[in-house]
């Protein structure tokens, strides 16, 4: 396949893809006199219509994408993204109504808003939420400062939050952008919370403990009663992780395990795509405690109309602008409406189904290193085949060149060489079995051939990019003098 | 016989030890009245780890809690404590406790040694449908109170919790002497002063810290003996004299933590009926006006008749005096009402006063 | 509705492979009493034809949406061609995760690549990311860069930054140990020199403006830039409504050591909010301390151009708490929108997109201006907003307005209590002369 | 393998004491583990560290590592050369990949460290 070049190397003078009705108001000849105006934005690039549709047409084919196939993402939940839910956020009812427009001309947004609001606490067995924080790692970030705002007001901030070793790396960086020391949570041979540990670093000065349930080996805490106790035994909150809530819409709540606050990820269980690295959004939902401190404004209903609520003087105030990614807010609600209490019960039923039917059907040819009993996702890791000098990175890579997505490689921290597998509810058994089979065959190659899999891909546009000279010396934008 | 982690101390101290419900503990160090007034002109410690600590944890441990007291928990924010009873279905006494509110979800109440056997097999009785677990670890806790105006000098420089700023009946973790403890601003003194809360499995050093502390300022260990005599001239009630199962909290004089408007509760139903129709008997507190001291179960002699019993009664060190407090009917209550007590051979004189004895001036 | 592809068939085989007897069992490793035993209290699933009806229904409640708006204030409305609709919305664009996986994403990655050259371009910086939440949230970042940088404890924002900018900077430092200090506006509108030279000390870790500034109103940015660089202090230029860019020199160009803004007016819809694009631009010295994604060139084992994710060891995901930043998903399909946007427009569209909102407002004030009981509130030159004093109660001619079917300016006092009266109006290159001149009437009976 | 007359530390720091002066580097057992090296963050010249101070970063390029000063003292050099070719961490770690050099505050220091050969048997043991 030939290469699709940058946009500024067919850029040239002249070519035209706009054009703007002329200018209907009397024109001020002087109008930029007195401005600080550029000359030219140089190398800014200038082509045509039909180059722009091909360039980025060409380019949208060197994407593996949902809508081609699976896409086993460990922790990411690459479900299918339902098509009404685009039609819906386009209407122009919603597209076009501005953030700051008088509210009783903007009911139906607001309704929307407070409609996910109360569905978020249902699912969640929660009591207020908001959807202000643009992704999973703001709502951390939102749900901390919560804590630390509440604690804050009993007199002591406090200063460490304990996270287990099993979880993202999100959530160590989020209670540090809180003002926390971060303290780890040694992980059991099961793979879940250590409780002993837990009980020993559970201290008067430990604000909360970030817990992801099920965690990111896809095992669930079978202690979080256990668990909640031993923290708030000591007046500390339970942050829960909800990535993956996949597993558990409509089969338990976390409300219900004494969570305090939880962020979910829109965009994983409620299915709104993630275009290439957002946008997603993050609501927190949180327990009656933490609700004063909400960011601001809440959405609240007065005289059967509703209205925006800025009197909070609790609240830890804005963590960005406006109510959150709306556009991605009424993907999620056209999901629920979609799928209904039993819909959303069965999504997280056949998520977990289909994750066990691959972790069964491949314990024998991948490593498990962790055998508890998972849920939504399987982690296994490169063990067998780094007999042969195979790794988990050889084998995504070999994966690619059978037309499948590799799944996840780069935590969690304590599965070296790990391979976390999460299908998702989305894939049918034809497209579950012949990963299966593409896995044995890989497993199959790495004794006979690995030499195969360290030169893989070989199929794709590019092969293996060498990613150390691009950290080495950075090139991060073009340039001229480059072509 | 059980014995507190500090048992060593009490003996090191010379104590005279007795058994009470169950555990080896020290009656009096130096004699109760000079740990009485100590207490009341500058501090005392008292280990008061016998009592007993049962957890309510869980999704409706709030709501739980509501049901077993009559008291409104709801009104607890994490940090605070509230004192309360746990009722019988016919609104009387199980006994009497503190609700420490450590987070919505997590509950601790503080009763009493001779009970905490029978009260935690009645709270789990009444579990229910309620989502919550229960958890009775007292044997585990220890406690130490140290009480008295000098309480806050000798504590602070031991701790790292601002113990200045903190409410009465409010509580927070943090460090004593080096150890994890939950401190709360509570007594059973009538002084101010801290209940010390610990599950280290070695707190013998927050005894030794609290003592060396309190030295330059005058504190002393004290026992059971002024442990009794000091909650009664403060007229906080004990368990089996003031109240028991025969008696409301209406008519133990403690309608205050009764909130018939937050709902339903064990006993409310009597309650409110008694509460509508009126208590028949209140408890009230007396001077012995002819000498000799009132105690406990001596006969009560109303206009020559008998009414009734002591429920407590004791020679006060503070006022050099023997008080006391009994049940009497609704209109031979009144202060300044005057009946007779049965001291064995004799009846003395004894008039109903208004209470509490001692009132803290700071 | 359901988007499951297993048949009843299936499910039992799948059952059997796995050695469990029904769905519930795989649930087993839950300890019963946190399993739900109810179904959730939700409306029933709904068909597509009803979901859309309900849908539509809530839409046709947004009664401003149709009337001729002057609304602007960081969210701005700009003539969309249908491209950008048309390639954004393909599935290879919207439905993948992050470019994890190079070979297979370099559609992705060539697009980030080719988006932070183009905002290279803009702000006249050398290095942009690969786009954070928003405007706001990326001004919060670039204050915490600057502390990073010089960890210095005090960030001066000028009083006539985005109320909604100031507010996000404040909850992200409320647990950093960096206070914030505002630096008052002048009668032109600009940032209030002499209280800028009064506050700024050595302690300053950052100055930040934004121009054109919430009033419209264009910042001297190289004066300013002057003074906080002679305290040493980082320069930031907050940026809101990136078509100025189009037209007025890059703040690079007046030694901004970091640009962030909003990127909404590049393909985005105004969507209540959200999502939009926060962009963020700063100097190849500060490379290591900007955070977000980054898509960097380098070759394939045959030397063929490729591109990757690169630097992720500033990112959480390896550095843990000690990233530069917590953000992992960004807002990538908004920043491939925006650069179909700006590359459809092309260098001579963008300019005259923006050479036309300066000559639609001007006249739009100049209007305006003519009426009795309105005054040009500030004299500083402006790009697409201005601010009119009206003679009446701000709240009073807006509802007038509104009853005549048109969405006014944005009454500042809520945000403003010193501006009384005023109003922000916004002209944009989408009004014709009818609609300014409609509201020029309307206005004008409103104040009488 | 492991130079001689170097001292070594259990974080993987090497350091070769010559009159006052300390050069310092990380060995070549660090280097593997941490792979290509793609960036050394340097300190400033006139840093005065305590033993087991955090230097600066050295990052690969799915790794980031502390590095920690095995003895006290003021920074007077430091490898520029890094900054072009950080490569050189693992071409040759003990030599031309070293990091700083520091002007001793304490001689002793080095003698809380590991020789050669008791770094050698440590490593074999984390291998193990």
């Amino acid at each position: 396949m030939i290469r699709e070049p940058l946009i500024f190397e067919i850029s040239d003078k002249g070519k035209r893809a706009y054009a703007l009705p002329k200018l209907d108001v009397p024109e001020k000849k002087d109008a930029l006199a007195g401005l600080p105006v550029r000359a030219e934005i140089p190398g800014f690039p200038q082509v045509s219509e039909v180059e722009i549709v091909r360039h980025f047409t060409r380019l949208s084919q060197q994407n593996y994408c949902v809508d081609i196939g699976i896409y086993p993402l460990g922790s990411c939940t690459m479900k299918y993204n339902p098509k009404i839910n685009e039609k819906v956020a386009a209407l122009p009812g919603f597209s076009e109504s501005h953030p700051l427009a008088p509210v009783d001309t903007v009911q139906g947004d607001l309704e929307v808003l407070r409609l996910v609001e109360d569905y978020m606490c249902e699912i969640a067995g929660m009591d207020a939420c908001t959807l202000q924080p643009a992704a999973g790692a703001q709502g951390e970030l939102t749900g901390m400062m919560l804590i630390r705002a509440c604690h804050e007001e009993r007199g002591d901030p406090r200063k460490y939050v304990l996270v287990p070793d099993s979880a993202h790396g999100t959530n160590p960086s989020s209670a540090h952008l809180s003002g926390y020391t971060v303290k780890e949570v040694k992980s059991n041979e099961g793979g879940t919370v250590d409780l002993e540990d837990l009980a020993r670093q559970m201290t008067g000065e430990v604000a909360a403990l970030m817990v992801t349930n099920p965690n990111t080996l896809g095992v669930f805490e079978y202690d979080i009663i256990k668990i909640a106790e031993i923290v708030h035994a000591k007046g500390g909150f339970l942050y829960m992780d909800g990535a993956n809530m996949n597993a558990l819409t409509g089969k338990c709540r976390p409300g219900d395990m004494s969570v305090d606050v939880l962020h979910i990820n829109l965009h994983k269980t409620f299915s709104t795509p993630h275009g290439g690295g957002g946008p997603g959004a993050g609501p927190v939902a949180v327990k009656k405690v933490l609700e004063p401190y909400l960011p601001v404004p809440r959405v609240v209903k007065k005289g059967g109309a509703y209205a925006l609520d800025y009197a909070r003087p609790k609240s830890i105030g804005r963590v960005k602008s406006f109510y959150g990614n709306f556009g991605v807010i009424l993907k999620a609600l056209a999901y629920i409406w979609s799928l209904g209490p039993d819909g959303l019960k069965e999504i997280a039923e056949v998520a977990v189904l289909n994750a066990n039917y691959i972790r069964r059907s491949l314990d024998k040819d991948y490593h498990l290193k962790y055998t508890a009993p998972t849920l939504h996702e399987c982690v296994f890791s490169d063990k067998f085949q780094k007999e042969f000098g195979v790794s988990n990175l050889d084998i995504a890579k070999r994966l690619i060149d059978y037309g499948v997505h590799p799944p996840t490689m780069s935590f969690p921290l304590i599965v070296h060489g790990a391979l976390m597998v999460e299908p998702t509810e989305t894939e049918s058994k034809r497209d579950l079995d012949q990963f299966i089979d593409i896995m044995k065959t890989i497993a199959r190659e790495a004794k006979t051939e690995p030499e195969l899999l360290k030169a893989a891909p070989h199929q794709t546009v590019v092969r293996r990019l060498d990613e150390t000279a691009a950290a080495r010396n950075p090139i991060l934008k073009w340039e001229k003098s480059r072509t | 016989m059980k014995q507190t982690p500090f048992n060593a101390h009490h003996r090191k101290l010379g104590a005279r030890m007795i058994e009470f419900c169950g555990w080896d503990m020290p009656v009096e160090y130096k004699g109760i009245i000079d740990e009485h007034l100590a207490c009341r002109k500058a501090a005392g410690l008292f280990d008061v780890s016998h009592m007993g600590e049962i957890h309510v944890t869980g999704k409706d441990a709030l709501a739980f809690v509501q049901h077993i007291s009559p008291n409104d928990a709801a009104r607890l924010s994490p940090g605070h404590v509230q004192y309360t009873g746990l009722l019988t279905p016919k609104g009387t006494y199980v006994d009497d406790m503190l609700v420490y509110c450590i987070h919505p979800e997590f509950y601790l109440l503080v009763v009493n040694a001779a009970n905490t056997d029978k009260d935690y097999a009645y709270i789990q009785a009444q579990k229910g449908g309620f989502a919550v677990a229960l958890d009775n670890p007292s044997d585990r806790y220890s406690q130490l109170a140290l009480q008295g105006r000098k309480a806050v000098a000798i504590l602070q420089p031991l701790t790292d919790v601002a113990l200045a700023p903190m409410k009465s009946f409010t509580s927070a973790f943090g460090k004593v002497a080096g150890k994890e403890c939950l401190v709360s601003r509570t007594g059973y003194t009538g002084e101010d002063g801290f209940e010390i809360y610990s599950l280290d499995p070695d707190p013998g050093i927050l005894w030794d810290a609290i003592m060396e502390a309190g030295r330059p300022h005058g504190i002393q260990p004290v026992g059971l003996g002024a442990r009794d005599t000091l909650r009664l001239e403060a007229k906080l009630p004990l368990y089996g004299n003031d109240i028991d199962d025969t008696t409301t909290p209406l008519e133990a004089d403690f309608k205050w933590i009764v909130k018939f408007k937050k709902g339903d509760f064990l006993g409310r139903d009597v309650l409110v009926r008694q509460n509508e129709q009126g208590i028949t008997r209140k408890l009230v507190g007396f001077e012995l006006v002819d000498r000799g001291i009132a105690r406990p179960h001596y006969p009560v002699f109303l206009g020559g008749a008998p009414a009734g019993q002591v429920a407590s009664g004791t020679f006060s060190p503070l006022f050099k005096k023997s008080i006391g407090l009994v049940y009497l009917p609704i209109g031979k209550a009144a202060v300044g009402t005057e009946f007779e007590i049965g001291l064995r051979d004799k009846k003395a004189k004894a008039v109903v006063v208004p209470t509490p004895f001692y009132k803290r001036d700071y | 509705m359901s988007y499951i592809s297993l048949s009843d068939n299936d499910k039992k085989e799948m059952l059997e492979r796995i050695g469990v007897s029904s769905m519930e069992e795989l649930y087993d490793c839950l300890p019963d009493e946190v399993q739900l035993k109810r179904r959730l209290d939700l409306p029933e699933a709904m068909p597509e034809a009803d979901l859309l009806r309900r849908f539509e229904a809530l839409a046709a409640r947004n009664t401003y949406v149709g009337r001729l708006s002057f609304l602007g204030a960081g969210v701005y409305r700009h003539f969309i061609p249908s491209i950008v609709d048309y390639l954004s919305a393909r599935g290879e664009f919207v439905t993948p995760y992050t470019p994890y996986q190079p070979e297979v994403s370099q559609g992705t990655l060539q697009i980030i690549f080719e988006y932070q050259t183009l905002i290279c371009q803009l702000t006249g910086l050398d290095i942009a990311n690969a786009s954070l939440y928003d405007g706001a949230t990326a001004a919060a970042e670039a204050v915490l860069m600057a502390s990073r940088l010089n960890n210095k404890p005090k960030i001066l924002v000028s009083r006539s930054l985005h109320p909604q900018y100031r507010e996000t900077i404040r909850t992200y430092i409320r647990n950093l140990g960096v206070r914030i200090e505002e630096v008052g506006f002048d009668g032109d509108g600009r940032i209030d020199a002499a209280d800028l030279a009064r506050k700024i000390d050595k302690d300053t870790s950052a100055v930040l403006v934004q121009s054109p500034n919430f009033f419209g109103v264009v910042e001297d940015l190289k004066a300013v830039g002057e003074l906080a660089h002679g305290h040493q202090a980082l320069f930031v230029v907050a940026v809101a409504e990136a078509a100025s860019l189009g037209v007025l020199e890059a703040p690079g160009a007046f030694g901004a050591d970091v640009v962030c803004g909003e990127g909404q007016s590049f393909g985005l819809a105004p969507s209540f909010g959200g999502p939009y694009l926060g962009f963020m631009a700063c100097r190849k010295e500060h490379l290591r301390q900007l955070p977000g994604r980054l898509a960097g060139q380098t070759k394939d084992v045959d030397g063929r151009r490729g591109f990757v994710l690169t630097l992720s060891t500033r990112e959480q995901h390896i550095r843990r708490e000690k990233a530069t930043s917590n953000i992992c998903t960004n807002q990538a399909w908004c920043a491939l929108r925006a650069t179909m946007f700006l590359e459809t427009l092309g260098h001579d569209g963008l300019r005259e997109m923006a050479v036309q909102n300066i000559q639609k407002a001007a006249y739009a004030a100049a209007t305006l201006g003519r009426i009795k009981g309105v005054k040009l509130r500030f004299r500083g030159r402006f790009f697409n907003e201005f601010v009119l004093d009206l003679a009446k109660d701000a709240a009073a001619v807006n509802a007038t307005l509104k009853a005549q079917g048109i969405i006014g300016g944005l009454a500042l006092k809520e945000f403003y209590p010193e501006l009384g009266n005023c109003v922000l109006f916004c002209v944009t290159e989408v009004h014709t002369k009818d609609e300014i001149d409609r509201l020029a009437v309307r206005l004008e009976e409103a104040l009488r | 393998m492991y130079p001689n007359h170097y001292f070594y530390t259990k974080d993987h720091e090497w350091v070769e004491a010559k009159g006052g002066t300390a050069t310092v580097g990380i060995t070549d057992y660090a280097q593997k583990h941490l792979g290509d090296v793609v960036y050394v963050e340097l300190p400033a010249l006139g840093t005065h560290l305590a033993v087991h101070q955090t230097i600066g970063t050295i990052e690969s390029v799915k790794a980031v590592s502390e590095i920690f000063s095995p003895v006290s003292g003021e920074v007077i050099e430091t490898n520029g050369d890094l900054n072009g070719s950080p490569e050189s961490v693992n071409q040759d770690p003990h030599g031309k990949g070293w990091i700083l050099r520091l002007k001793m505050a304490a001689k002793g220091d080095v003698n809380a460290l590991m020789n050669a050969a008791a770094y050698e048997k440590y490593i074999e043991g984390l291998e193990g």
